[in-house]
């Protein structure tokens, strides 16, 4: 008996902080609703989690995150190529825009480049949500520090609350793969977060299912020296390959550059269009620099 | 059940077919008949027991052609018997032969396993277990025709009312010597025993008038 | 343990390229193994997969093309080859133990003139493309070779394509490799030295016999 | 693997030669396509004879939804199928074994009729049906409502995939079941008239139609009697689909394409015998002089 | 992940038109999520007046097409003319059916034009499509399989008219078969679409989406 | 074990019971929904069919709401999650109006259900919630969430059972993808429709979506939202009326709404 009368007792479980879920947070009411009170405890004040033995296996079993467990109702989208370069011009960030859950393409305009604010881009790859809310929230954390050390934070300090935040959740089911890219008095810098902890910093980075093929041509274009143009199109570029080639990335590719003062965005570009623009384009100039004996047709044979 | 008695046999079963808790067949006749005064009655896998009947009772042909008179009770239940055991890893069958030979009326009972028990009285089914003691406590050596017929009735009766997966209408079958005489008894003229008063606390009368 | 290998056609040649990493596990026993496999004058397989698979499957698919070549006095043509293949590998795929082989088939027809490349997975799927690539060369070098090839590419662009590609696997694979490679044109299948500033030129200057000489020939009856 | 050599010989029954395969497969590509087995409402019942004055037959009716998970991938198939001139059989469960198996015993009972010099006898259908589905132990997921009229009078059977069977007045399977059972267990009544049988299996289908997901579109009826099958196809169309409301056709030339053969086809072909050296012959002569192999 | 079913992906439709019929199919080989290539056309011809699609396993794609293309020539060899629509859908339900538990996995389209005979003077264009192991339907707007079918169906439904002529039902085919595979991660890449009219049959290839 | 210590949390037995017949709180009750924006209004429509597996649940249960007057919200999944949700929703929306003294806009309740979304970040709502109505700067807005938040801002969206089957016809139809206009017209844009036009694609994709799935059926509610001062003879005009179509307009939340919002709803096979 003694076992029920505890287990009525007990209220939700929090992970943090005491509230109680069924009676609506008082902290709610009003403006301070959503991110309002986050800034006291942390992080959020009490995520609701169901009161079984293991959240951790029920959310696995309840939820799909990367189509490996097609039975499960609740489909969170995936898929995704994003890259960030650094070089002589600053930093170039390109992300393709489609969001799938198992082979159904749900959206085709995902905004995968979040302007956490006008000197900080973060980039989202894996779980949507996770990455969108998580990285609103670091702009308010941005905003924050601004106000009391009048002074613009690091790339490296955001990168690294954003770190620590996610730490928090480490194995509890978060995918986030995240590149925050900006520039501070130290010049441009470019990190690579992601859930399961791990932060590093670098010059060349591409995250998702299309990330492989995006560094296929990123590589063999890749030198410090470049122009904005040339860094430009060799960004585009390589999302183009990669939404070509991987199933889980296209439709349209968002470029960003970050100088000195501030991202700029330089413009959404359909990925099947630019494919064929550059098919033809490249085919030609590489022909001619063939000098080579030149049959037009489409370049795959068709079987007859 | 089978019960024997002096001059002959009275074979009997309820009518319910079950898919799970659905009732497929409410009307089932699970009296199959295998020779003129040979019947069995079929428990477990419906499949399986169709499958077994139809194959004794080709044999049964098979015998009367060949030994020119109807096969005895207990070389009937012994076809049953084979097949039920050497195919015992694929079949789900309880089955209990009954009728009437030159020896007089027999009754056999083979499990699922396999296995062959001559018995005065052979119950079997989801329902039997309920109602051992009843059979135990009411069977007496030497009844008639009548008082056998009415053992049956009340027992398949009792056991209908407490398995859910046995209850539909009673059919019995009385094999003898020169007859064989089928009994149908619907299922609102089912004997019926003590059903349970819902016990409550002395609950005050209605004061209006309960339409 | 991972395998890499790479197809190219050009305007008239067929280059196949396949790691030489032989092992077990994690450990890399050698790095020196030749994973290509001359099956006529003109036709070649760089295969990869489960190991022992591909050792039997291909002396078998070796043997079964001299047979062919014995018999008919000339050898199986790249498509007949590549659909014989393919079934081989499709019906092995129903018996109780599949060959889990992956390939790469390259050839050069003689009768027409023209390369073919043919993409065959250890299921039996069969591809008939200008470029390809298996293992971890599909990850990252098939999108360079969107960028970088084009119809009638001559041998130096071919080689030029190919180090890109083996450039990119070597800077993006944990795993290291290096590639063996062979050349198929019409005078037959050539060793490609990768090391050579320049292996076309080093190929035009001595084209070595092709490894697999002619069987059972037809000795032109005298003028 | 005892393959068949580079021609693939007749062969008779299941081939089984993939079933390695397809573990195999199962297990590298995480796991197999479920065989559809469709929802369905499909109903028999006995009428006539007693004193209806009506000669006794059989009324079987069935939907004409088929689905393929949840998504109706046919909105008007058959599942009355045909065995003998005197026989219908409903089939529910796994479509195409409900299709092969009853093309296989309908072809049996034809060459059976002819063996026996008169017309197969319902309960011979059942036999052959009940121990062709016990041999595949439940794997040829048939669930069928048979009905017929023979020598001896209408009878009517429920097959299920295992191999058991029920005789019985009326009968319902398939997902739909249960919504036609309550219409028959409230309105049957033996010995029924021609028209009020038909009207009962009817509202019974409706019933499974409208109240079950996995049965849907129209009602197929069949009427077998002595003298022989009335099939009715589409019965009622209750869910027939309005006028959308707007038009659908595209500009010509909407759709961008990059290369186009066509290939125009011998639409007519005049031939003209030739006897040797392409002389034209007068036809008539030369068909006289020689046996032509028509 | 995902079943074989999904493993190379591509998808295939058919639709009727007024004496006309049209099959589509996209170019796309993959290996899961990574494009192989974008020349694996699915539809083949049987003859000029009936083509059929294979979606599905690709290997099975190649193995089905030769069995069928035996089959075909041995039914020509016998009957010496050419196998109707209807009769050829019946061939390959059978050559399905024959491997019921262990199937090839393809979901066979079936478009053809099938010739007047005396029996039926005016016959109506022909489709029919049908699961792994060959149960055969016959719709009379649009028959779809692949991994995009329930996009196909979506599309379709909303799409199609009945009577549309054959340049109409081009653009029909071609809108619907371009939209719902851009609404699939494993279909598209190229398309080709055949419309078949009985002096003749336009084969276009369209500039579809490559990502 | 002592006796009167409370044994930690997670070793409970009785949650112990739980590992066996796994805990599944969900359900999937069908039905679709879908929202379109235009210039100067939107329409969010669902049916009306609840139903679990192969049976059906009732014929009528609404999953659009009104929320204010310039925003409706349509959820879809598991309907109790639906339902709960939008309680939960409006609950909000009342405080605010409390604190603010005007009703909060559509812009500011999405970034407000993300986050509410996201509090269930582990224990998830299994609904697709949509978002339709008008933005503070009059034009016709539709926002679409994943289950645990994540959400954008769309000119049309479809969710639900039928999903895969309507959204492709609506990018075919609303986003005109892969037509190529005629040549010498100027090229297609997205977002311009009239509301009659985007009427009848609605209706169309249900009845579409109720001839190919089965979870879909027996009525359809249409709620359309318009800015302020827009003519309705479009919609109240008698001419486009459907024979079965239904209009009624809905009385304003907010002092002095000035926004009007109508419900059409009309009948879907029930099949």
């Amino acid at each position: 008996m003694d076992t029920l009368v505890r287990q009525l007792s007990r209220p939700a479980v929090p992970v943090h902080g005491e509230d109680d879920e069924a009676y609506g947070n008082a902290a709610e009411w009003g403006s301070m609703g959503g991110y309002g009170n986050l800034s006291r405890t942390g992080a959020i004040s009490g995520m609701t989690v169901p009161r079984v033995l293991d959240p951790i296996s029920f959310l696995a079993t309840h939820t799909d995150n990367l189509s490996t467990n097609p039975e499960a109702k609740i489909k969170l989208a995936h898929g995704t190529t994003c890259l960030a370069f650094k070089f002589r011009g600053g930093i170039i960030v390109a992300v393709d825009s489609r969001a799938s859950a198992g082979s159904y393409i749900a959206s085709g305009t995902v905004k995968k480049v979040i302007e956490i604010n006008p000197y900080l881009l973060g980039t989202m790859a894996g779980g949507a949500a996770d990455c969108q809310y998580w990285e609103t929230y670091l702009g308010i954390r941005c905003r924050l520090y601004e106000l009391r050390n009048k002074e613009r934070i690091s790339v490296a300090a955001a990168s690294k609350i954003l770190t620590n935040l996610v730490y928090q959740y480490k194995g509890m089911g978060l995918s986030m793969g995240t590149m925050i890219a900006g520039w501070d008095k130290t010049g441009p810098a470019l990190f690579y977060v992601d859930s399961d902890g791990q932060r590093i910093k670098g010059n060349l980075f591409s995250v998702g299912s299309g990330s492989t093929f995006a560094y296929g041509v990123l590589d063999q274009g890749y030198s410090y020296d470049l122009s904005d143009e040339e860094a430009q199109d060799l960004g585009r570029r390589s999302i183009i390959a990669a939404g070509h080639r991987d199933g889980y990335s296209g439709n349209t590719c968002n470029l960003y550059h970050v100088r000195e003062n501030g991202w700029e965005f330089i413009g959404n570009y359909d990925v099947s269009q630019e494919w064929y623009k550059y098919n033809e384009k490249e085919k030609k100039a590489l022909e001619h620099a063939g000098k080579a004996g030149v049959q037009g047709g489409s370049p795959m044979a068709v079987e007859a | 059940m089978a019960v024997q008695f002096d001059g002959g046999v009275v074979i009997g079963a309820d009518s319910r077919t079950t898919t799970g808790a659905y009732i497929a067949n409410r009307v089932t006749d699970k009296l199959t008949h295998i020779h003129d005064r040979i019947y069995c009655c079929r428990s477990g896998s419906a499949a399986d027991t169709q499958a077994v009947a139809d194959a004794v009772h080709q044999h049964c042909q098979v015998y009367t052609a060949v030994y020119g008179g109807p096969p005895p009770v207990a070389t009937v239940a012994a076809m049953f018997e084979k097949l039920c055991y050497e195919n015992k890893d694929q079949l789900t069958a309880g089955i209990i032969v009954a009728g009437w030979d030159e020896e007089g009326g027999g009754v056999f009972n083979i499990p699922v396993g396999g296995g062959i028990f001559q018995q005065p009285w052979a119950i079997g089914g989801s329902g039997s277990t309920y109602v051992y003691g009843y059979c135990d406590a009411t069977y007496k050596e030497g009844w008639n025709e009548a008082e056998t017929v009415e053992f049956v009735r009340n027992t398949l009766a009792l056991a209908m009312s407490r398995d859910g997966s046995s209850g539909g209408t009673i059919r019995m079958c009385v094999i003898t010597k020169d007859k064989v005489e089928r009994h149908f008894v619907p299922g609102n003229k089912l004997p019926r025993f003590w059903e349970g008063k819902e016990v409550l606390a002395q609950a005050p009368k209605p004061s209006i008038a309960v339409a | 343990m991972g395998d890499c290998s790479f197809g190219i056609t050009g305007k008239d040649f067929v280059i196949l390229a396949s790691d030489m990493n032989a092992g077990r596990g994690i450990i890399k026993m050698k790095s020196d193994e030749n994973k290509i496999r001359a099956l006529g004058p003109h036709l070649a397989m760089a295969y990869g997969g489960e190991t022992g698979d591909t050792e039997q499957f291909t002396d078998y698919v070796e043997r079964n093309m001299r047979l062919y070549h014995i018999r008919n006095h000339n050898a199986l043509l790249p498509p007949a080859a590549s659909a014989w293949i393919r079934r081989q590998l499709a019906q092995s795929l129903r018996s109780r133990k599949p060959y889990a082989v992956n390939l790469l088939l390259g050839g050069f027809d003689t009768t027409t003139s023209l390369p073919h490349l043919y993409w065959i997975d250890y299921l039996g799927t069969k591809a008939d493309i200008p470029y390809a690539a298996h293992g971890f060369g599909m990850y990252v070098a098939l999108s360079t070779m969107d960028k970088w090839w084009f119809e009638g590419m001559p041998k130096e662009k071919g080689v030029e394509l190919l180090r890109k590609c083996i450039n990119e696997v070597q800077s993006r694979i944990v795993v290291q490799f290096n590639f063996n490679c062979i050349l198929i044109d019409a005078d037959g299948v050539h060793q490609l030295d990768l090391s050579a500033s320049d292996p076309i030129a080093d190929l035009s200057r001595a084209p070595e016999k092709a490894e697999v000489e002619v069987p059972n020939p037809i000795i032109a009856a005298p003028a | 693997m005892a393959s068949k050599g580079p021609v693939e010989g007749p062969s008779i029954g299941f081939d089984f030669s993939n079933y390695a395969r397809n573990q195999y497969l199962g297990q590298t590509m995480g796991g197999l396509p479920k065989a559809t087995s469709t929802g369905t409402t499909i109903v028999g019942m006995k009428f006539g004879g007693g004193d209806s004055g009506e000669e006794e037959g059989i009324v079987l009716g069935a939907d004409t939804r088929a689905t393929a998970g949840s998504i109706v991938a046919d909105k008007n198939c058959e599942k009355i199928h045909y065995l003998t001139p005197n026989m219908r059989c409903c089939g529910a469960g796994t479509a195409a074994d409900t299709e092969f198996v009853t093309n296989l015993i309908s072809s049996n009972l034809e060459l059976h009729a002819l063996s026996q010099g008169k017309p197969a006898r319902v309960v011979t259908a059942m036999t052959m049906l009940k121990q062709y589905l016990f041999r595949y132990q439940g794997h040829v997921g048939a669930y069928l409502v048979l009905g017929g009229v023979d020598s001896t009078g209408a009878h009517l059977f429920a097959v299920q995939a295992h191999g058991s069977t029920d005789k019985l007045p009326y009968m319902t399977l398939g997902s739909g079941s249960l919504a036609a059972m309550a219409m028959f267990e409230s309105s049957f009544k033996q010995n029924m008239k021609r028209e009020e049988a038909i009207a009962l299996v009817a509202r019974a289908i409706r019933a499974g139609v409208f109240n079950d997901l996995g049965s849907g579109s129209n009602v197929d009826v069949a009427v077998i009697t002595k003298a022989g099958t009335e099939m009715l196809r589409n019965y009622e169309m209750p869910n027939e689909r309005g006028v959308k409301s707007r038009n659908y056709k595209f500009r010509r030339g909407t759709t961008a394409w990059t290369k186009e053969d066509v290939r125009n086809l011998l639409v007519s072909e005049e031939v003209a015998v030739t006897a040797g050296a392409g002389k034209l012959q007068d036809t008539t002569e030369a068909s006289q002089g020689m046996e032509v192999d028509a | 992940m995902g079943s074989p079913m999904e493993y190379n992906g591509g998808s295939v439709v058919a639709m009727v038109g007024k004496d006309c019929v049209a099959i589509a199919t996209d170019l796309r080989l993959g290996q899961q999520s990574i494009g192989v290539a974008y020349n694996f056309d699915k539809v083949v011809a049987v003859n000029d007046k009936l083509y059929y699609g294979l979606p599905g396993l690709a290997t099975d794609v190649y193995s089905l097409r030769e069995h069928l293309r035996f089959r075909v020539n041995m039914y020509r060899m016998k009957e010496e003319r050419e196998i109707t629509p209807k009769t050829f859908t019946h061939l390959v339900s059978s050559s399905l059916y024959e491997k019921r538990f262990g199937p090839w996995f393809i979901e066979p389209v079936v478009a053809g034009l099938p010739q007047p005979t005396e029996l039926d003077p005016h016959p109506k264009p022909f489709i029919s499509t049908m699961d792994t192991i060959g149960c055969i339907t016959t719709p009379k707007d649009f028959a779809v399989a692949g991994t995009a079918a329930d996009k196909l169906y979506g599309a379709a439904e909303g799409l199609w008219e009945p009577d549309l002529e054959p340049d109409d039902l081009f653009e029909t085919i071609s809108q619907t078969l371009l939209n719902a595979v851009d609404r699939d991660c494993l279909s598209g890449w190229g398309a080709i679409v055949h419309v078949i009219t009985q002096d003749k049959v336009v084969t276009r290839r369209l500039r579809s989406r490559m990502d | 074990m002592a006796l009167f210590a409370p044994p930690p949390m997670y070793a409970d037995p009785t949650m112990a019971a739980d590992k066996q017949h796994a805990f599944n709180p969900y359900s999937e009750n069908g039905g679709s929904i879908l929202a379109i924006a235009g210039a100067d209004f939107t329409v969010i429509a669902g049916d009306t069919r609840q139903s679990e597996g192969y049976s059906i649940q009732t014929r009528y249960a609404r999953k659009v709401w009104q929320l204010t007057d310039r925003c409706v919200i349509a959820t879809n999944g598991f309907a109790a999650d639906g339902n709960n949700f939008v309680k939960r929703i409006k609950q909000r929306l009342e405080w605010y109006e409390h604190a603010h003294q005007k009703q909060m806009s559509i812009k500011a309740i999405a970034r407000l259900t993300q986050t509410m979304l996201y509090g269930n970040r582990f224990f998830p709502y299994f609904a697709y919630v949509i978002l339709g109505g008008i933005d503070e700067d009059g034009t016709g807005a539709v926002y679409s969430f994943d289950p645990i938040g994540s959400y954008e801002r769309e000119a049309c969206r479809a969710a639900g059972a039928a999903q895969s089957l309507i959204q492709p016809f609506l990018d075919n139809q609303i986003y005109f993808r892969n037509q190529t206009p005629a040549p010498g017209a100027e090229p297609f844009v997205p977002g311009r429709l009239p509301l009659s036009t985007v009427l009848g694609l609605v209706i169309d994709s249900f009845t579409s979506a109720t001839e190919r799935e089965i979870a879909v059926g027996d009525g359809l509610e249409l709620y359309v939202v318009m800015k302020k001062g827009r003519t309705t003879d479009d919609l109240v005009g008698s001419d486009n009326l459907i024979k079965n179509m239904q209009v009624q307009e809905l009385g304003a939340l907010g002092e002095g709404g000035s926004e009007r919002t109508f419900l059409v709803s009309l009948p879907l096979k029930r099949d």
